[in-house]
């Protein structure tokens, strides 16, 4: 069933007339984990801020074609219904913050507040939030305080306490440092096996490989390939032509193939790569 | 029916963006005190943040946004006084507001004209209030310019009106005004939409 | 680097932090009052004796006394030049060299308008070293303080010690660069151009991030609000209430009369 | 072995607050040389790196750049030699054309007319920007301004160039290009590389040193690093997926961390094998 629906969606910012966003025609299915990769500049972090509701919302622009999120029409819904369907999750685990969480309890009944949750379901569902991120000695820590990584796990927190179906993250680990990306790429493995839908947008296409269910390529504001992630992750060709460098074992094995060392199919993961090597030892 | 209207539209210049624009307009006017400081030059710089969110945002959220400065500082540091002086940041940021609203920013002549109003505003504002608080004295340079008006025989409210304009001049006239005016100017174009007054100040 | 958070609030177990942010705001506030009525400069000292039960109530006796010394300055400039200059002069004090004087109403406005701001401070002081920003906006929000004031109030908290250590990195980013912030005035206000610059840059692009985030959190709905920090008011907030405003009624009327 | 640039000896670092960040840190950065430096955020790598051009100053111990003392310059005087590109180009893009950003550093160190037209083209040219220099920069996308602001350093022509984070917000692309880049200024350049990218580290390094809670806790060759997986552990780092993959395989020299040395070591292995048999 599909849950985040572009149908011939397209986005211009008001004062631009080049379009961000060109006849996206894609569905999302509900518990799907999806993966965008493409360029920098090349729409991804609008296409993320779209199934927020952001375009239009926040951002001035005209949208062509619609957009449909959990039966919603994001043009025509309010953020603040679209924010209790969607959660989104942006690269800077700074502004992330809201500011006006004096501590990390307060940071996550934020949104609550907004939507004027009785305060015993706050307390019930903060308390719940707080072991699934597993931040119990720094509840009442200032969220600024924190490492970047931690932040950025407060930052899904806060927004999946409002009980999204749908968690978008645009680069959530751009600015992290190896522990803190480990740290929020386990959380998010977390969240997908709760059947989430999770749509994520990252550079480090290893980690899609081993989570995403399927993967499009976004590359000068239009969609140019949606596929299972094998699909896309092992095709050489189409990856280069959209200016994306496949993984490192997809490449070995690529270059084992050409030099006939290697019969079978491309890489993607760690695990293809030591089957494969196994095989060739083999011979 | 009248006054539900102006509510509303005072309410509508409150958007999100607008609204997370006040918290850092206050640190960019307490960045400009640090500069300030710095420098060891009469210029307060304190008021760059709420004129340029004047500039941005309109007269309403820049007199909320210069307002909550001192009453920030006064949360932050206990300084009581520094409530009662929130009226000139307040007063500076509507009437930047107001010049925006107006277009008046727009020709770069205008800039220091619009200075200037400021700072006598801000002197008007100022003067009542340093006055009863602090029986005229602000223990910082300008008090040597009042001293000397006083001691030439000016009247006392003259003497206090005449010392806190001739140094808000030095400080509005051009820096605090040119600096977040030329900032307006450079913004690019995506950030510029996202704010209803930036079109009246380009 | 700068603290997380811009407070100068201190944790301590004690009757006076215990009180509701209300209280403590109406005791401050009756004080500073009090002390636009009273009409001598002793009355005002007699206030500021006060503080002393106060500070020891807050478990903070020494530290409520911290910030006079910011006044010492404005004290001497304040008997200088109102000792000389004061504009309603008749009774010289003091005859000095070249036709000046010291004249006593200058001297009594001094110390009254002196007295003044030592009771504002201390007491100011005692308020925000016993109350949690965030109490007092919960405290407030129950009074029906308009949401986003309070969210102003905490996040500029917050935020201030953020656009400082964001000033600091443009400032050794434009040293690196080669960038003199020493010298004459003219280079010196040179200097500043290329730091305002990118934190004028840097602070819309926050913005608008910020923005985003709160959105995201359903900042714009439009429902009565709720609040997870709870802060109550309490049998003994609303007596010490009664009886500060008895109290502030009853100096007030002496200390016009006497 | 060549006369070192930067030398620290017996470095140690307090924030006025009161925090140590760096612990008795002695090290020689040569020559010509590519350093990277690895760790967590935390770690003291920053902090390392912001005293070699005088940014901080030493609270016990010296640092050396071409035999001064740090302590005796301002940064912007030893920005002739040591030129530091930030992490986030926006903290340092306030001119409104890509050629005046540039124009900044190397005005400041005093050059005019055909010598600064002279630095400006060039450091645009090695970026590749040269076409953009009429744009504004805040227009430009993330790797562009990434690439603007390591021009507006070299324009400086610093003898070492420390470049703070230079993946961050990159695309594949991106780093590629920064790749190439430090190839490419490493002929001329000594150059210090602070990085999350073990990939990048791996490919452009000459040498490594792996912080660790205020202290260096190991340096040597990436082969020698990225090997030494109890102490990578210790940090939360991972060696470059391929060395991952060559380390996995029993028999397999364990120091491989291109996909060509994989292959040559494939074979090799295969051959050795098929003689023991």
């Amino acid at each position: 069933m599909a849950i985040v629906e572009f149908k011939n969606f397209s986005w211009n910012y008001s004062g631009y007339r080049s379009k961000v966003l060109r006849n996206i025609n894609l569905s999302i299915n509900k518990g799907e984990f999806f993966g965008i990769i493409g360029g920098v500049g090349s729409g991804r972090t609008t296409f993320c801020s779209a199934i927020m509701g952001l375009v239009p919302h926040l951002y001035p622009g005209n949208i062509d074609g619609e957009l449909i999120v959990d039966g919603l029409n994001t043009e025509k819904s309010s953020m603040s219904d679209l924010s209790t369907r969607v959660g989104l999750i942006m690269q800077s685990p700074d502004t992330q913050l809201t500011g006006a969480g004096m501590n990390v309890e307060e940071e996550l009944s934020f949104g609550l507040e907004n939507l004027g949750t009785p305060r015993k379901e706050m307390i019930k569902r903060v308390k719940k939030m707080i072991k699934l991120i597993g931040l119990e000695s720094f509840k009442y820590r200032n969220p600024f305080e924190l490492s970047g990584g931690q932040q950025q796990k407060v930052a899904i927190a806060s927004v999946l306490i409002m009980q999204p179906e749908i968690l978008v993250l645009d680069e959530p680990t751009a600015q992290l440092d190896p522990l803190g990306t480990t740290l929020v790429f386990n959380l998010i493995k977390k969240l997908a096996r709760k059947g989430i839908t999770i749509i994520l947008n990252t550079q480090k296409i290893d980690y899609l490989a081993e989570f995403a269910d399927r993967v499009a390529i976004l590359n000068d504001n239009e969609i140019r390939k949606v596929g299972k992630t094998r699909e896309v992750l092992t095709d050489i060709n189409l990856l280069k032509k959209n200016r994306i460098i496949s993984s490192d074992f997809t490449q070995l094995s690529n270059e084992l193939i050409n030099r006939k060392l290697y019969k079978g199919a491309l890489c993607m993961t760690l695990n293809d790569a030591k089957e494969m090597i196994s095989k060739v030892k083999r011979g | 029916m009248a006054k539900q209207d102006w509510i509303t539209r005072i309410k509508a210049e409150f958007t999100t963006i607008a609204i997370v624009m006040i918290p850092i307009a206050i640190g960019i006017n307490q960045a400009g005190r640090l500069i300030h400081e710095a420098l060891g030059l009469p210029v307060w710089l304190d008021t760059i943040g709420t004129i340029f969110t004047a500039m941005l945002c309109g007269p309403w959220v820049a007199g909320v946004g210069g307002f909550f400065t001192n009453v920030v500082t006064a949360i932050a540091y206990g300084r009581a006084t520094s409530v009662f002086f929130g009226l000139v940041q307040l007063g500076i940021g509507f009437l930047a507001g107001f010049f925006a609203w107006k277009g008046w920013w727009k020709k770069w002549w205008k800039v220091p004209l619009c200075g200037i109003a400021l700072a006598a505003t801000a002197a008007l504002i100022s003067a009542p209030i340093v006055v009863t608080v602090r029986g005229g004295v602000s223990g910082q340079g300008i008090d040597l310019v009042f001293a000397f008006f006083l001691a030439t025989g000016q009247n006392f409210w003259t003497a206090i009106f005449a010392s806190r304009f001739l140094i808000e001049i030095l400080d509005k006239g051009i820096i605090s005004t040119y600096i977040p005016w030329a900032a307006v100017k450079r913004l690019p174009e995506k950030y510029a939409r996202m704010f209803k007054y930036t079109k009246k100040v380009r | 680097m700068p603290r997380a958070l811009l407070i100068s609030y201190i944790d301590k177990d004690s009757f006076f932090h215990k009180l509701n942010p209300v209280t403590k705001l109406v005791i401050t506030i009756s004080v500073i009052i009090l002390i636009f009525i009273t009409k001598s400069f002793i009355h005002n000292l007699i206030i500021f004796i006060f503080i002393i039960p106060f500070a020891y109530y807050s478990k903070l006796t020494k530290q409520v006394f911290m910030p006079i010394k910011y006044l010492f300055i404005i004290f001497v400039i304040l008997f200088v030049i109102q000792g000389l200059f004061y504009p309603f002069r008749e009774t010289v004090l003091i005859q000095l060299p070249y036709g000046f004087a010291i004249w006593t109403e200058g001297l009594i406005y001094a110390s009254m308008i002196s007295s003044r701001l030592l009771v504002m401070l201390v007491y100011g002081y005692l308020f925000v070293l016993t109350t949690h920003p965030g109490d007092l906006v919960s405290a407030l929000r129950k009074l029906r303080l308009p949401y986003i004031f309070g969210y102003i109030v905490l996040a500029t908290l917050q935020i201030i010690p953020r656009v400082q250590s964001q000033m600091a990195t443009i400032i050794e980013a434009q040293k690196s660069r080669g960038l003199e912030t020493k010298g004459s005035i003219v280079k010196r206000l040179r200097a500043y151009t290329p730091l305002l610059g990118p934190l004028f840059m840097g602070s819309v692009q926050n913005a608008i991030e910020r923005a985003t985030a709160l959105e995201a959190r359903a900042f714009s709905a439009k429902c009565e609000k709720t609040s997870y920090r709870e802060t109550i008011i309490m049998k003994k907030d609303k007596v010490i209430m009664v009886l500060t405003i008895i109290c502030l009624i009853i100096f007030g009327v002496t200390s016009w009369l006497l | 072995m060549s006369e070192p640039v930067i030398k620290i000896k017996d470095l140690t670092f307090t924030y006025p607050a009161g925090v140590t960040a760096l612990r008795e840190i002695n090290l020689e950065i040569n020559k010509g040389e590519v350093l990277a430096v690895i760790g967590q955020n935390g770690s003291g790598k920053t902090t390392l790196v912001k005293h070699f051009n005088g940014l901080l100053k030493p609270s016990r111990g010296n640092v050396l750049v071409n035999n001064n003392n740090t302590k005796k310059f301002t940064t912007a005087q030893l920005s002739r030699t040591v030129g530091y590109v930030f992490q986030d180009p926006d903290d340092q893009i306030f001119m409104s054309k890509v050629y005046k950003e540039i124009e900044f550093g190397p005005k400041n160190l005093g050059l005019k007319g055909s010598e600064l037209k002279r630095s400006v083209k060039e450091a645009l040219e090695i970026v590749g920007l040269w076409d953009l220099r009429r744009k504004h920069p805040l227009d430009l996308n993330l790797n562009e301004k990434k690439l603007i602001a390591i021009s507006s350093i070299i324009a400086m022509k610093p003898e070492v160039i420390i470049l703070d984070e230079p993946t961050t917000g990159q695309d594949h692309h991106g780093v590629k290009k920064v790749e190439s880049l430090i190839n490419e200024l490493s002929r001329n350049h000594t150059i210090i590389v602070i990085s999350h990218n073990m990939d990048l580290v791996s490919r452009v390094a000459s040498r490594v040193i792996v912080m660790y809670d205020s202290r260096i806790l190991f340096q040597g060759t990436p082969k020698k690093v990225f090997v030494k997986n109890a102490l990578l552990n210790k940090t939360y780092l991972k060696p470059p997926p391929i060395a991952r993959l060559a380390q996995s395989i029993k028999g397999f020299k364990r120091d491989v961390l291109t996909i060509d040395e994989f292959i040559d070591e494939l074979i090799s292995n295969k051959s050795r094998s098929s003689k023991s048999h």
